[in-house]
């Protein structure tokens, strides 16, 4: 009872801030200066196409812009939008921009939640070495090392990756999710083929999180380790193994809030990654799309990629209740 | 020490407390901060005075192009034979001085957000936390994406004003809970009991209490900051006309392919370097902040 | 001076499936607390006299009855004419600690008032620095050891007289200590439960000391009077000394037989007893008398209807209680010495 | 470098095991021989249509036009492609053309006549006939008539039709209404019967809307007239398979070509040095192409091509309207190190400034009329001299308006040409050695195409000349830019910012020996002029007029530059070859290689 509405409350919450973005993003958008079947025209033009062919072309794609007044347009996005309809793309020329996220969005999520998961998992564990042998110097060398890797801005891994893997040692290809030449589908080849080459974009992600979770990691057992509770369980005698899994749970639960808070981040660093890559998902999607002005493409990966946030905060908000029932009742 | 005046009698000379003295004196405790605080300070005088000892364009040379470090150009030259090292202390004005910017509006939008949340309670409060959820849950740099395509922010103002105005969720929602937690200490019921108004309670009482804590988001804002602003320019996003370490990490890496050639790599690691020279240095210097503004090390 | 008309305040309850009653922590208290009086509050933890001090400070609102300051009424007022009143009654609170704001020093926290009191007077900031040293020594604390220190400089006992001084700023008319020496060392209690009495005296400034310490009630409130509170109802009321020696009420009886006996110099009143603990919680039920459950002296009647203050015909002085079958008993602890005191 | 390499591979064997396993496991092709790998621009959920700008379809791979043109500036000579022959007739304004019997599309379906008039319906609708046709008729099943529109001039109407790609009628026709060439009639009307007009301009709406339809257009499979057909495109890839039914086939030696996707220069020049294409071309500077050339198996390549780089002006501003002014500018700056700095690898400085590359200017002018043109030698003094002379002051090093205030300029380029770019940065920094306040300013490629089309840059970058023909070197400085446009069959001119004209160049100037001419009409008039002659001095005159009033300063021409890997395919055409004339329009020209019997892999 008590979850259902726990529940229904944060799918509230997030249909709302989906809402926000799309408003905002509507909006902005007919804000902007730029026209793109101009910019469309004159791209025309620099690529050699004569003027008058280069207007009728543009006549031909673009003959039907939206019109009306603003606020029927507005309801008229929304209503599109209820049926899955982000519009037409104008770069693509007419072709559906729910078509063209489709193709882009799945390698970014995909992406992005395991690089999440490898940063998180190997960040906490090294955390938990760090605070727990904070005096030897494996705890030392592996605060020393997430210090370093902290650090480190994200576009610059990415670079170094793609300099060292892909044209250094050519370990690893990239510009492709996966081998053209094999058949979509859950075969081990295909299987194979993306985690090949998506092995240096989620490199960078994992890495580029890593000491931000072992830091927080860090500071969060050293901090449980000063309860009295595990001063009670020293006391009563338990094993240093059994102690350190009682520490261990209990400073995880703070970090799982900032789980959340760093999907956004994430998402954010796929637009750098995929473009040093030029991996082909939401974010490169994103980046093209400012550069060809096509913006309704723009809006649909922005509202996705914010979408995409959102959904897993909930998902993380659910999987905390049910790790730390408190929560719910809180 | 103050506890020693030995004068009882009429009014005894009183003697107040220099923060600013307090402050030197934990900076300079640990060989650590001595060495943060020299990297932040020879930053900030490159920012302040580096564009002065250069032309405002600085001369290229095309029989100088990519030449390795010498005594003329201790860091080598770039694609058009300009020296690196000038390239990278004209351009630190512009990086730091609209990263201090973007984290000084961090930092006052969401003091002042968290401040008036935690202190309001009620209506206020639900309003602005559901405003800064909106701001948290939004991804930042996609945000930022999407607004370059409306305003060309490429002053430092501007600049440092849309990173501060896309970065103070967290910030706000932390300083709320602290105001929250604060709001039930004994000496805010003595404030309003005394009858002083709430602005004095908010200033005076409240905020000297979470200083520390906005202080140091001062700092990392400023870093995060940096390296927004640099991810801006070096993806090419943000027009740009001057120079400045992103744009150098741009022309280096999308322009002119600094990264494959031997000769190039300084052009593309130095700014790359002064990023990671300038986190390093505030990273440093952090964990004095906590020192300086604890009121148990003032005074003594 | 207060003047408090039937004081209630109820809590609403907690949000839930299980927990839903509301609290009511205060049902219907009548107190009138002159100038220069002394007014001691007892009661066990939870009993509502915390709320009720900080309901005449002005820190919680109150959900019925009146509340009148000179003689004013505080409801209908405006915020700002509110605050003013309510300056004329100061809390001193439990933790002087947490009372100091720790990031600022003694004088930055009686500089705040009394500038505001300076502002109104048309004082200048040197008034205000001699005003703070004045009051630091009346409080008696020496100014150069304490004006620019900090809180953490400072003992609990310093930091209560700090908080005291930090009150009188604003020239209140009645302190509240609420359980205002319970934090603090037993070696400096005394000096600080001496300073509420010599102000009250000097500066004629009504106390309200708020207690569950019977013997400090009966030290600050010799003169004055005492109130026992239960469950937010005052069920006895009287000249301090007369109450502690002669109390009627079985529930005060029952608090004055938990205080503890000195072996060798005392013994243990005749008639001590222990409530009844009542194990299905209390009956929230105001139709009876609220002690009913765990008195053992209760009879039908207690059940059956609910008993209100009434004058006690066994004392000349004005003594109120709230109890059917008032009974003088032998609680109170004895000197061996045999000499019965008042008897 | 070497022995770094090899502990690096030592130290990661394991994993390096691991990893061939993942990539043989995920090279399920049959043959031994990986693709032949080069680049293209593969869009996510693009169609594979070539009447969408971003469609999935490249020439001579996956789709064929009827013959390739030479890149010379020799505009009749082809190599065939689907059609076997043509004919030209009626002084240039019939062409017939003669399809390759047996060619095929790669669904088994005979290439015939159908197919040319679906897709000139297709290209009528979706506005891609630049060429004036009037007509198309299917003479039988291999031969088709094109006529010129009625009262239409147009000298190269036979590079229009030949240069067309075919679509297939299987699966263009369905979008087609019955009564499209009803439609296509109705629209071409030029009289002034008002019933004829109303007719007119629902047909050109219904048109429209045809075209729009038609550039969206997405095919569930490649119907391929090429000697490739799509197999699988991934958003960053895409392969392509032999297509047995091509005509060619047997002259084709590749079973597989991978297409891989790029964004920007820097992206190529990775897969160049990466060696993960077997052909690439990029604009590059030195140092990429010698950290290329040590990949190995690459071999760079070269071959002429008619582009010129230039600073153009938009004269609605000052002081870029002042003669004086641009003539300054073209002698301080100094172009040779701009080139070398833009593009060191394959440009070559513009020798005469004349809006011409400098093979069209060796190509079209005579010794005389090139010694007529002035050389605008590298000389501040005599740019200093220019300025002061109109009336401009150089004080504390910085040059001054007449009226006092300091000259800055700000010189906008797109972001993604590096090229651009880096000679851009060269040219604000020489103005500003010379005492202009320059700087360079970058933009998004969309975003600058806009801006740089509503007069928003006084100064911008614009590649002038892209192709070999004159009329397309001329036509992009006093063409729809200058506010001439072709209106009704008559030529038009606008003066006005927002009506397109943004270089805004004097509509009457004076020149030696020819005096007073009109650059606009003479331009449109290379593109009509059928007489030799005509063209000629028609060519000179505006070659002067660009010489002498400057509407841009070329700054440098360039070549197509590239690397070919030659790891796992030989046989590259390279430089001796004629074949490298071709393809230039043709990305990537592997396609038109393997046309020509070359590329085999190695055994």
């Amino acid at each position: 009872m008590n979850y259902l509405k726990f529940l229904a409350k944060k799918l509230l919450g997030g249909l709302a801030m989906v809402y926000v973005v799309v408003t905002f993003t509507f909006f902005l958008i007919r804000l902007m200066p730029g026209n793109p079947v101009l910019a469309r025209l004159t791209s025309l033009l620099q690529s050699g196409v004569p003027y008058q062919a280069a207007k009728q072309q543009v006549a031909a794609m673009y003959g039907f812009m939206p019109h009306g007044p603003l606020i029927v347009q507005y309801f008229d996005y929304l209503g599109q939008l209820l049926h899955l309809n982000l519009g037409l793309s104008i770069a693509y020329a007419g072709v559906s921009v729910t078509h063209i996220l489709m193709s882009a969005a799945p390698w970014t999520i995909f992406m992005v939640l395991l690089g999440l998961f490898f940063s998180f998992i190997l960040g906490v564990a090294a955390g938990v070495v760090a605070a727990v042998w904070r005096n030897s110097i494996i705890g030392q060398s592996s605060t020393f090392l997430a210090t370093l890797l902290h650090g480190i801005p994200q576009f610059m891994l990415a670079l170094a990756f793609l300099y060292l893997f892909t044209t250094e040692w050519r370990l690893f290809p990239f510009g492709a999710p996966y081998d053209a030449a094999i058949h979509p589908g859950f075969s081990p080849a295909f299987v194979g083929s993306v985690a090949y080459h998506a092995i240096l974009p989620i490199l960078a992600y994992a890495i580029s999180g890593y000491g931000g979770w072992t830091l927080a990691m860090k500071s969060s057992v050293i901090s449980v380790l000063g309860d009295e509770y595990i001063l009670a369980a020293e006391l009563r005698g338990l094993t240093r193994g059994i102690r350190i899994r009682y520490v261990a749970r209990n400073a995880f639960l703070p970090l799982f809030t900032s789980l959340t808070l760093s999907l956004g981040f994430m998402f954010g660093g796929a637009i750098v990654i995929e473009t040093i890559f030029d991996y082909p998902g939401l974010g490169y999607l994103l980046n093209n799309s400012i550069g060809a002005q096509d913006y309704p493409v723009m809006q649909g990966a922005f509202l996705i990629i914010t979408a995409a946030v959102i959904v897993s905060n909930i998902l993380a908000d659910l999987l905390y209740s049910l790790i730390d029932p408190r929560i719910r009742r809180a | 020490m103050a506890s020693m005046n030995v004068q009882a009698k009429a009014l005894p000379p009183l003697r107040r407390p220099n923060g600013w003295r307090t402050a030197g004196r934990v900076l300079v405790r640990k060989p650590g901060r001595i060495a943060g605080l020299v990297i932040i300070l020879t930053f900030v005088l490159m920012a302040a005075f580096g564009p002065l000892l250069y032309p405002a364009t600085l001369p290229s040379d095309a029989a100088q192009i990519y030449a390795p470090p010498s005594l003329a150009h201790p860091l080598g030259t770039d694609f058009q034979g300009t020296d690196v090292l000038a390239e990278i202390i004209t351009g630190a004005r512009f990086v730091l001085l609209s990263a201090f910017l973007a984290a000084f509006f961090t930092v006052v939008f969401g003091t002042v957000i968290g401040l008036a949340a935690g202190y309001a309670r009620g209506l206020v409060d639900s309003v602005l936390m559901r405003i800064t959820d909106v701001f948290l849950t939004v991804p930042q740099f996609p945000l930022l994406i999407v607004l370059s395509t409306v305003w060309k922010f490429s002053s430092p103002l501007a600049l440092g004003f849309v990173l501060g105005i896309t970065s103070w969720g967290g910030l706000a929602r932390a300083v709320r809970s602290q105001t929250l937690s604060l709001r039930e200490r004994g000496f805010i019921e003595a404030a309003r009991g005394l009858g002083l108004s709430n602005r004095h309670i908010v200033t005076k009482e409240i905020f000297p209490n979470v200083a520390p804590f906005v202080v140091m988001n001062l700092l990392f804002a400023t870093t995060g900051s940096i390296y927004s602003e640099i991810t801006l320019f070096f993806l090419g996003i943000v027009p740009f006309s001057n120079n400045n370490w992103g744009v150098m990490l741009n022309m280096a890496f999308f322009q002119s392919g600094a990264m494959y050639t031997t000769s190039g790599l300084l052009y593309l690691m130095s700014p790359l370097a002064c990023i990671m020279l300038v986190t390093f240095g505030v990273v440093l210097v952090l964990d004095a902040v906590d020192e300086i503004f604890n009121p148990r090390l003032k005074g003594v | 001076m207060i003047q408090v008309v039937n004081l209630q305040k109820t809590y609403p309850g907690t949000r839930g499936v299980l927990a839903r009653g509301e609290v009511r922590a205060l049902r219907g208290v009548t107190l009138d607390i002159r100038r220069g009086a002394a007014l001691a509050l007892i009661g066990e933890s939870g009993c509502g006299k915390t709320t009720l001090g900080r309901i005449v400070t002005g820190l919680e609102a109150y959900t019925g009855g009146e509340v009148l300051i000179d003689g004013a009424n505080i409801a209908g007022m405006t915020a700002r004419d509110r605050r003013a009143q309510f300056r004329k009654v100061q809390l001193i609170p439990q933790d002087p600690y947490a009372a100091l704001n720790p990031t600022r020093t003694i004088a930055a926290a009686l500089f705040d008032p009394l500038r505001l009191l300076a502002r109104r007077g048309g004082k200048d900031g040197a008034w205000i620095e001699r005003r703070a040293v004045e009051l630091l020594r009346l409080v008696g604390l020496d100014a150069s050891e304490t004006l620019y220190k900090y809180p953490h400089q400072l003992s609990g006992g310093q930091r209560q007289r700090v908080v005291i001084a930090r009150a009188l700023t604003v020239e209140p008319e009645a302190l509240v200590a609420d359980e205002a020496v319970s934090m603090i060392d037993v070696s400096l209690r005394l000096g600080v439960l001496n300073l509420l009495s010599q102000l009250r005296r000097d500066l004629h400034i009504s106390v309200i000391f708020i207690t569950h310490d019977v013997a400090a009630a009966r030290y600050v409130a010799q003169d004055g009077q005492t109130a026992v509170i239960y469950r937010g109802e005052i069920v006895e009321m009287g000249p301090t000394d007369d109450l502690i020696q002669r109390p009627v009420h079985p529930y005060t009886q029952s608090l004055l037989s938990a205080v503890p006996v000195l072996h060798g110099l005392e013994q243990a009143g005749p008639d001590r007893f222990i409530p009844r603990p009542t194990e299905q919680g209390e009956s929230n039920d105001s139709s009876s008398c609220l002690f009913a459950d765990r008195c053992p002296f209760a009879d039908d009647r207690c059940k059956a209807a609910h008993p209100d203050p009434e004058p006690w015909a066994g004392a000349p002085d004005d003594r109120l209680v709230a109890c059917f079958k008032p009974k003088e008993r032998k609680v109170v602890a004895v000197p061996l010495s045999g000499r019965a005191s008042n008897q | 470098m070497k022995s770094r390499k090899i502990k690096m591979i030592a130290a990661g064997s394991a994993l390096m095991t691991s990893l061939a396993g993942l990539s043989a496991m995920s090279a399920s092709a049959a043959t031994t021989v990986p693709p032949l790998a080069t680049i293209a621009q593969i869009t996510q959920g693009a169609p594979m249509n070539m009447f969408n700008p971003n469609g999935l379809k490249w020439g001579a791979l996956d789709e064929m036009p009827l013959a390739f043109p030479k890149n010379t500036a020799d505009m009749s000579a082809f190599f065939p492609g689907l059609a076997k022959s043509w004919k030209i007739t009626n002084n240039g304004r019939t062409v017939t053309v003669f399809l390759r019997p047996g060619a095929k599309w790669s669904n088994g379906q005979p290439i015939t006549a159908t197919d040319l008039v679906t897709t000139a319906a297709c290209e009528f609708a979706a506005g891609w006939i630049w060429w004036d046709l009037g007509s198309v008729k299917a003479i039988n099943q291999y031969e088709v008539q094109y006529t010129m529109a009625p009262g239409a001039k147009f000298n190269i109407f036979p590079f229009g039709v030949l240069t067309q790609t075919i679509v297939p009628t299987s699966q263009y026709a369905p979008l087609l209404p019955k009564n499209v060439w009803t439609l296509i009639k109705q629209s071409q009307y030029a009289g002034t019967d008002k019933a004829q007009l109303a007719l007119q301009t629902k047909a050109q709406a219904d048109l429209t809307l045809l075209g729009k339809k038609i550039s969206a257009f997405a095919p569930k499979t490649d119907v391929s007239s090429g000697p490739f057909v799509i197999s699988g495109v991934n958003p960053g890839e895409a392969v392509l398979v032999k297509n047995p039914d091509f005509y060619g086939a047997a002259n084709i030696h590749v079973n597989e070509v991978v297409l891989r996707n790029y964004t920007s220069n820097q992206g190529i020049w990775n897969y160049m040095i990466g060696g993960q294409v077997n052909q690439a071309t990029s604009s590059m500077p030195t140092s990429i192409k010698q950290r290329a050339a040590q990949t190995p198996g690459n071999v760079y390549y070269q071959v002429p091509s008619y582009y010129a780089n230039s600073l153009m002006f938009n004269e609605h501003v000052y002081p870029y309207n002042v003669l004086k002014v641009r003539q300054a500018l073209a002698y301080m700056i100094n172009r040779n190190t701009v080139q070398a700095i833009g593009e060191p690898v394959s440009g070559s400085p513009v020798k005469y400034i004349d809006g011409m590359t400098n093979q069209q200017t060796s190509d079209t002018l005579t010794p005389a009329e090139q010694a007529q043109l002035t050389l605008y030698r590298y000389n501040p003094a005599k740019a200093a001299k220019l300025l002061e002379s109109a009336g401009f002051k150089k004080v504390n090093g910085q040059w001054e308006l007449p009226n006092g205030k300091p000259w800055t300029a700000s010189l906008y380029v797109n972001s993604s040409y590096t090229d651009w770019v880096q000679g851009a940065s060269v040219v604000a920094n020489q103005m500003t050695q010379f005492g202009i306040k320059t700087s360079p300013v970058l933009i998004q490629p969309a975003q600058f195409a806009t801006e740089q089309s509503q007069g928003k840059f006084a100064l911008s970058f614009w590649t002038i000349a892209l192709g070999p023909d004159v009329y397309w070197a001329f036509g992009r400085l006093y063409g729809g830019l200058d506010g001439y446009n072709m209106i009704g069959g008559k030529l038009s001119y606008t003066s006005s910012v927002s009506k397109g004209n943004w270089v805004n160049f004097p509509q009457t100037v004076a020149i030696p020996t020819y005096g007073s001419v009109q650059p606009g009409p003479l331009t449109n008039n290379l593109a009509e002029a059928m007489s030799p002659t005509v063209l000629h001095s028609d060519t000179a005159k505006l070659a002067l007029v660009s010489n002498r009033y400057l509407p841009a300063i070329t700054l440098w021409s360039g070549m197509q530059a590239g690397f070919v890997n030659t790891t796992n395919y030989t046989d590259f055409p390279l430089h001796s070859s004629p074949v490298m004339l071709a393809g230039v329009g043709f990305y990537p020209p592997v396609g038109f290689w393997m046309l020509q019997g070359y590329i085999r892999p190695k055994s």
